[in-house]
């Protein structure tokens, strides 16, 4: 078996008395998709921010690429390969898509200290945004501002500029939230592709969207990964159905 | 034909005494009937930037002759040493600092008002000659305070209970008058101009406290009595002027003025009028940019009737005049202040000598 | 050419006439206002770069405008009084050469740019506004009482300083070494404003977030924004006291960096020239109004309201139209 | 007796128009769903019935003409809202959210905090630092704390798990057989809607492209207009 | 230096610190509450004391100067906030900036348009005239300890609105978020007039108590104006209990300082040059507290909203 890129070990962290992580193992592997799911409220935001960076956790290890990660801040990380969404968008509303998305890829070029070129020139840069932008459907957006992007265009917009990082990693918490069932469609097909190019670490409520892609499930409840395995182990799981799933699968 | 430039403080914190320069100035003007001069008047905000911008409209745009007006030493330095480089005439209605005294001083600058330290230093004299012998002072730390401070220590011979620089602007006292109480002083002097000085004598009235207190006129004039009410009743102030200064120009002054405006005229106000009336009688000798010698020799003779009775001029351009002692007394409901005494007899200033003219 | 450039062209084109028509018709105060507001203007080119793209309101910039401004206070003042200004091992001498003096301004300014920023970009938002004046209160309380170099009467020049091959007493020649500095100011703000530097800036201050998970420092761009918008005040404030011959603490007065403010509102913040519209509308309004009334802070302060309530997006965006994205 | 109804209802964003005329009836007691593509103007249309963005067109509630009030009178009347996006307030605690615009009625924190014990357990925290679900959950209980004649859920299921996702279609169908409460309800979720609401509403490009009983939604039309 | 001293100038410090809540306070409630930069606020100080100034003088009545500041300060703030700042909610900081510093020019200007220049009087009530012996022998003036008792009955007062009542919790949530509060059926408009007004009758109180013991005059609001920014900075935007707090840490770092930083440095120095230096740094000291305080922590003392 492959070293996984990703390794979450004893990962712990509270807010007072409340237990958001509590010793939660994980790992991602090249090419698999790794659905977590679970309650609301569970902590899998929570888990996404150790692991992203931005929130430290009390004990326990992140290890990106066999490098342990766990002091790094959030940029360092994203820069060995962590492409993250957000739940909530979090974009340059004044912007234009394009330039929302040329931002991501200055970062994976890594290059942000120039003064005079302008960045529109760079071809290099465009090719990239562009295409990010023309792989979940928002080519015919690039001009506009974010602002006027309807909430489900916004969703597109943040996996794109994940996609601009051409990242050895995705941790994606909740890319369907506010999509149609159309765009959710798109969306599915979008990440079964996007497998290959990098393993996804997926925080997912759509049921539908997570049977459909992951290659295993983690279920997150109280902190704590209560099941773990493949989608089928976990739809016949009883314990997963009570805590979370209900009659849903 | 002649254009007179000033600059002074209309608006702002500062703006009364920049009024009764004004109103003083133009009072005088219009007593002499002569309609061949033209006052350009201008608000510098207390602003130096402001005061230097105005300076060169006035010297660039306006075609002044000679200039007056300012209020503040700041602005002074911002502007004077300029216009008299520039060839014209400065005559100061109040500003006096030490440097335009001394080293920086120059033909074409006169003061009409003081040197800046005169008042103080009459407060020190006029200490001595009440006994005192251990003074508490105090003043905002810049460098106006710090020369007031200066100058009240060049002529007091006693020690000192304390000596502390306030903020500038400060408004509350409390802490100061704490330290006055614990300190034993038997005297105060104080230089605190505008609404701190109010702020101070309220305060110190309320306090409890009655050891003296001595300060500049600054502190009491015309209108700032009025907002420090009964507080301030008493206190002995040093002044070159006083409202009730017995000498026919400033009998026929202080009526025309309060004829003319309804108000009792200020120390400003007399400066203000005393300038116009200088430079009305060096008018008869000469135009200030025509024949610009001859307006100088005769500004030097300082040939007009002051309203501080005897006036002349130092080898610096500064005046040479007693310096009276005040008390604050009540004249019906209003607030004004009484020669008590003479603290300092044809006092010239600490810096003339510096100056080589 | 779309609207606004168009209007920014026309500004520029009566920034370069009227100061010949007033020197070839002989009104050279006229010079000296329009010097004056293109001082201004400078300074608020420099603030924007920090406020109108990197989101930062600094409500300090007067300590940087200011110390451009006694830089060149102090170097002309050892050098007209033939002191040393260090005299040690080695021995400095004071200048009267402007370029020496600039270069003095803009290195003093982007130094305590870089420590002010590094401090005070630990905070936002308002706090960021309060510490930054903060900051500009130091300076002021501490420039007063410095009675070295004058306190609060401040420094007198007695002649303006030398630029080579120029005759700087002339108004309209230092005119065009000022208006000639904007130029470049506004040509280097343009060209940051659509840089990479420019688009994480402006992504910095939008959301923080975004740029730290793509890998990219959006706090360093800011500091980086904060220097170089401090060097170009400073320069400004080294103008200025030029223009005066004089310098003093009200340079560093809140009040100044609240001008500075007001400019950039005035004119449209993120445009490009909205500071120069606002700087030269302040000046022109200050010189008319103040001719017309004794109060007439009353009339400025109404028609300031009257640019704030109606002209959304300053006197730029009232000329031009809505804002465009520059592609 | 239609309690909502929109006649040839219009509306822009600055230059840009989202509405060209839109209809919708709605009377008391019913369950209409808003339906759509990603974009097409649904979210718009809440909007204009809660007076937080201005329109042309007729917009009648109970029998009031809500063009001439101001966003909270139109509330008044009874119109209980659960925005896109949650929008709980930040700096409040969970029970402050709660109580900030309840007006009397059945709902009370109590029967709220029956519906959501999760809520219940948190009274005193700070809405910013609930999780997402959790930020829903509270959004609706703020919505219903203010007794609503009329319920806009607006994606109200978004980004809930399966378990509480049911529990809230449960509730909102036992708030239709019990309480008679209207609904429109706007979600992505087209098995449930189809069991909850009695017509639907099909919007494309800010136009109503179908509307009708929502057993008459034949799958052609879902399949061309929603996508399913 | 004696004890007696040293408590006395804590006492002073305290009561300089209330009289600076006040302000603070009404400032906070608007800037921080409303998230509106209200620089005019000073301005409203100076109505109520320049209102405060002119009916004593006519009816002689203390109280009745005060009730009429209140009123008139409150009535300046509704008008204002109905006829300008209002507009002004959703635009961001910047334009409130000049908006209110337009306010400040008007304000100020007109207020020497009518009063004139020159500084008014205002006395405080004879009852409260004179001294009062506290324990340890330490006379104190009656009127500060009043006015000590006033700005700690409206903390509590305000403390009280803004976290207990319903339209305290309809206030912060407006802030949050205008528009849902609105659509959820609360008058949000309404309310912020209020609570303008509100803030405005605090700053016209301030300005009024004030006025009896320090100078009336045009433009006594603006070091004030800054010193309540600073107060509410340190203590945390929107937090009445961090104004509060930011108010007794500023009032005693100004007070003490100015008088023990020149004792400091005379340890060191020749006595002349200590009180120089001393002072100057006593007049920096609030604003290297405020920036030693932000750069500990970003967000004020009692700042828990992310900024
Ligand atoms: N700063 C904080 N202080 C206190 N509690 C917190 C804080 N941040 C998160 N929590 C709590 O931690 C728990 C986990 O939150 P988290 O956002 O990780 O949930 P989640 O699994 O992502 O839920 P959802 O699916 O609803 O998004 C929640 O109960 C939340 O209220
Ligand atoms: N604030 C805004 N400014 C400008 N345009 C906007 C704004 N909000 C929405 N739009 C535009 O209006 C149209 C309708 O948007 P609306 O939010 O109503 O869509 P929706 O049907 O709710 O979509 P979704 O399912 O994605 O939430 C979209 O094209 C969108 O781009
Ligand atoms: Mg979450
Ligand atoms: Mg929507």
């Amino acid at each position: 078996m492959t070293k996984p890129v990703l390794e979450v070990r004893g990962l712990s962290k509270r807010f007072g008395a409340l237990v958001v992580s509590d010793g939660i193992d994980l790992s991602l592997r090249a090419g698999e998709i790794h659905a977590v799911i679970g309650p609301n409220g569970a902590g899998k935001t929570t888990l996404i921010a150790e692991i992203c960076g931005g929130l430290a956790p009390d004990a326990g290890s992140v290890h990106l690429n066999g490098r342990d990660v766990t002091g790094l801040p959030i940029r360092a990380r994203a820069k060995m390969g962590l492409a993250r969404t957000f739940q909530i968008s979090a974009l340059a509303m004044e912007d234009t898509v394009l330039q929302n998305a040329l931002l991501g890829a200055l970062g994976a070029a890594g290059r942000p200290w120039r003064f005079f070129r302008p960045v529109l020139s760079d071809r290099s840069l465009r090719v990239v945004a562009e295409a990010a932008l023309d792989r979940v459907g928002l080519s015919h957006k690039a001009a506009a501002r974010t602002a006027e992007l309807s909430h489900g265009e916004r969703r597109q917009l943040e996996v794109a500029v994940a996609l601009t990082l051409t990242p050895t990693a995705f941790v994606m918490d909740e890319p369907m939230a506010g999509l149609g069932t159309e765009g959710g469609a798109r969306m599915t097909a979008l990440l079964g592709t996007l497998k290959h190019e990098a393993p996804i670490l997926l925080v997912e409520h759509d049921m539908d969207a997570v049977f459909a892609l992951a290659d295993r499930i983690s279920v997150l409840a109280g902190g704590r990964v209560i099941a773990s395995g493949p989608p089928d182990a976990i739809r016949a799981d009883a314990a997963v159905r009570e805590a979370y799933l209900g009659d849903e699968a | 034909e002649t254009r007179i430039g000033m600059i002074t403080t209309l608006s702002g914190g500062g703006a009364a005494l920049g009024l009764d320069v004004r109103d003083g100035f133009l009072l005088a003007i219009a007593q002499s009937g002569r309609d061949d001069i033209e006052v350009i008047v201008a608000d510098d905000e207390q602003a130096p930037d402001v005061a230097v911008q105005l300076a060169d409209r006035m010297v660039q745009s306006d075609d002044v002759d000679l200039m007056t007006g300012i209020i503040w030493s700041n602005l002074a330095m911002a502007v004077i040493p300029s216009v008299t480089a520039q060839g014209l005439f400065y005559l100061s209605p109040n500003a006096g600092p030490s440097q335009l005294a001394g080293r920086g001083c120059h033909q074409n600058y006169f003061n009409v008002a003081w040197q800046n330290d005169n008042l103080h230093e009459a407060a020190g004299a006029y200490a001595n000659s009440e006994g005192y012998t251990n003074s508490f002072i105090l003043a905002p730390n810049y460098p106006a305070g710090q020369d007031a401070l200066a100058g009240y220590k060049r002529f007091y011979e006693g020690g000192l209970a304390g000596e502390i620089y306030t903020q500038l602007g400060q408004t509350d006292y409390a802490a100061e008058i704490a330290q006055i109480r614990a300190s034993g002083a038997d005297s105060v002097f104080f230089f605190l101009p505008g609404g701190m000085g109010i702020s101070f004598l309220r305060q110190y009235a309320d306090s409890g406290l009655d050891i003296p207190v001595i300060g500049p006129a600054f502190s009491f004039d015309q209108q700032i009595l009025q907002a420090v009410g009964a507080a301030a009743l008493g206190v002995r102030n040093t002044a070159q002027w006083s409202p009730d200064l017995d000498n026919a120009a400033n009998v026929a002054f202080v009526e025309a003025f309060r004829t003319e405006y309804g108000r009792i005229p200020s120390l400003y106000a007399s400066q203000g009028f005393d300038t116009a009336n200088l430079i009305l009688s060096a008018l008869e000798a000469g135009h200030p940019t025509d024949s610009p010698d001859a307006f100088r020799e005769a500004l030097r003779a300082a040939d007009f009737a002051s309203t501080r009775g005897d006036f002349a001029f130092g080898p610096n351009h500064h005046p040479i005049q007693d310096i009276y002692v005040r008390e604050v007394v009540q004249d019906g409901d209003i607030f004004t202040n009484r020669i008590v005494g003479v603290a300092l007899e044809d006092r010239g200033d600490a810096f003339a000598a510096e100056c080589s003219m | 050419m779309t609207r606004e450039s168009f209007v920014n062209l026309a500004l520029l084109t009566a920034l370069v006439a009227v100061p010949l028509w007033a020197w070839v018709a002989g009104e050279p105060f006229t010079i000296t206002l329009a010097t004056r507001a293109v001082i201004f203007a400078l300074a608020a080119v420099g603030l924007n770069l920090a406020l109108g793209l990197g989101g930062m309101v600094s409500f300090g910039h007067a300590v940087f405008f200011g110390l451009g401004g006694y830089s060149m206070g102090i170097l002309a003042h050892h050098a007209q009084n033939f002191l040393p200004l260090y005299d040690g091992l080695i021995v400095i001498e004071g200048t009267k050469s402007m370029p020496v003096i600039w270069l003095v301004a803009i290195v003093v300014s982007a130094l305590a740019a870089l420590l002010i920023g590094l401090l005070s970009l630990r905070t936002s938002g308002v706090y960021f506004i309060m510490i930054t004046l903060a900051f500009g209160q130091m300076f002021y309380y501490f420039a007063i009482s410095w009675r070295a170099y004058g306190g609060e009467d401040g420094l007198s020049i007695w002649v303006r300083n030398d630029f080579p091959g120029l005759n700087t007493l002339a108004p309209i020649q230092f005119y065009g070494l000022c208006f000639a500095l904007l130029l470049a100011a506004l040509w280097l703000s343009a060209r940051i404003a659509r840089s990479s530097f420019g688009l994480v800036l402006n992504a910095a201050r939008q959301v923080p977030g975004r740029v730290e998970t793509v890998g990219l420092d959006g706090q360093r761009a800011k500091l980086v924004a904060f220097v170089i918008s401090g060097a170009i005040t400073g320069l400004a404030g080294a103008l200025f006291a030029d223009l005066n011959r004089f310098v003093s603490p009200t340079m560093f007065s809140w009040h100044m960096s609240g001008e500075l403010i007001v400019f950039i509102i005035l004119g449209g913040a993120a445009r490009l020239f909205g500071p120069v519209a606002g700087a030269v509308l302040f000046v022109a309004m200050e010189h008319v109004l103040g001719d017309l009334w004794d109060h007439w802070h009353i009339l400025l302060g109404a028609l300031l309201l009257v640019i704030v309530l109606f002209a959304r997006g300053g006197l730029i965006g009232l000329l031009a139209g809505k804002a465009r994205n520059h592609d | 007796m239609s309690l909502l109804r929109l006649e040839n209802v219009t509306a822009r964003y600055g230059a840009a128009q989202a509405l060209f005329g839109v209809d919708l009836d709605l009377a008391e007691g019913e369950v209409v769903a808003l339906m759509g593509r990603n974009g097409m103007g649904k979210s718009t249309t809440v909007k204009t019935i809660c007076k937080m963005l201005p329109a042309e067109g007729r917009l009648i509630f109970d029998g009031h003409d809500l063009s001439r009030l101001p966003s909270h009178q139109a509330a008044r009347l009874g119109i209980g809202l659960v925005p896109e996006g949650r929008r709980c307030f930040r700096d409040l605690t969970v029970a402050e959210n709660l109580i900030v615009a309840a007006r009397p009625g059945p709902w009370d924190m109590d029967r709220v905090g029956a519906l959501f014990p999760r809520l219940a357990e948190r009274r005193g925290q700070r809405a910013a630092t609930l999780s997402g679900g959790e930020q829903q959950m509270l959004a609706i209980g703020r919505a219903l704390m203010t007794n609503p004649r009329l319920l806009i859920l607006d994606e109200a299921t978004e980004g809930l798990a399966p378990l509480i996702r049911a529990e809230i279609w449960a509730v909102v169908a036992r708030l239709k057989a019990e309480t008679g409460l209207s609904i429109l309800v706007i979600d992505k979720s087209l098995k449930e809607l189809r069991q909850v609401a009695d017509r639907a509403v099909i919007l494309a490009r800010g136009r109503v492209v179908w509307s009708g009983e929502m057993a008459a939604l034949d799958h052609e039309t879902s399949l061309r207009h929603v996508g399913v | 230096m004696s004890t007696i001293l040293i408590v006395e100038q804590v006492l002073n410090g305290l009561q300089f610190g209330v009289m600076l809540f006040l302000m603070a306070a009404g400032l906070t409630l608007i800037f921080g509450v409303m998230g509106l930069i209200n620089l005019a606020h000073g301005s409203l100080y100076m109505v109520g004391a320049f209102v405060a100034a002119t009916v004593a003088a006519a009816t002689g009545s203390f109280l009745l100067a005060l009730v009429a500041a209140m009123g008139a300060a409150a009535m300046a703030g509704a008008l204002i906030e109905m006829t300008v700042i209002r507009r002004l909610y959703h635009t961001d900081h910047l334009d409130q900036v000049l908006a209110t510093f337009a306010l400040i020019l008007i304000f100020s200007e007109g207020t020497r348009w009518i009063f004139g220049s020159f500084p008014l009087y205002l006395s405080r009530p004879e009852a409260l005239a004179g001294s009062v012996t506290l324990p340890f022998g330490i006379e104190y003036p009656l009127y500060r300890l009043a006015l000590i008792g006033a700005g700690l009955a409206v903390a509590v007062g305000l403390w009280l609105l803004i976290a207990k009542t319903r339209i305290g919790i309809q206030i912060r949530a407006g802030e949050n978020d205008r528009e849902m509060i609105a659509a959820l059926g609360v008058d949000i408009r309404t309310l912020y007039t209020f609570v303008f007004a509100l803030g405005a009758a605090l700053a016209g109180l301030a300005g009024a108590l004030v006025g009896a013991i320090q100078s009336v005059q045009v433009g006594m609001g603006e070091p004030v104006l800054i010193l309540a920014f600073v107060v509410i900075v340190i203590g945390g935007i929107g937090s009445i209990k961090g104004a509060f707090v930011g108010a007794l840490i500023v009032g005693l770092t100004d007070t003490l300082g100015g008088i023990f930083l020149p004792e400091l440095f005379k340890l060191a120095m020749e006595p002349a040059a200590a009180t120089q230096v001393g002072a100057s740094l006593s007049s920096m000291a609030i604003y290297l507290l405020m920036a030693a305080v932000l750069i500990w922590r970003p967000t004020g003392l009692f700042g828990a909203r992310t900024a």
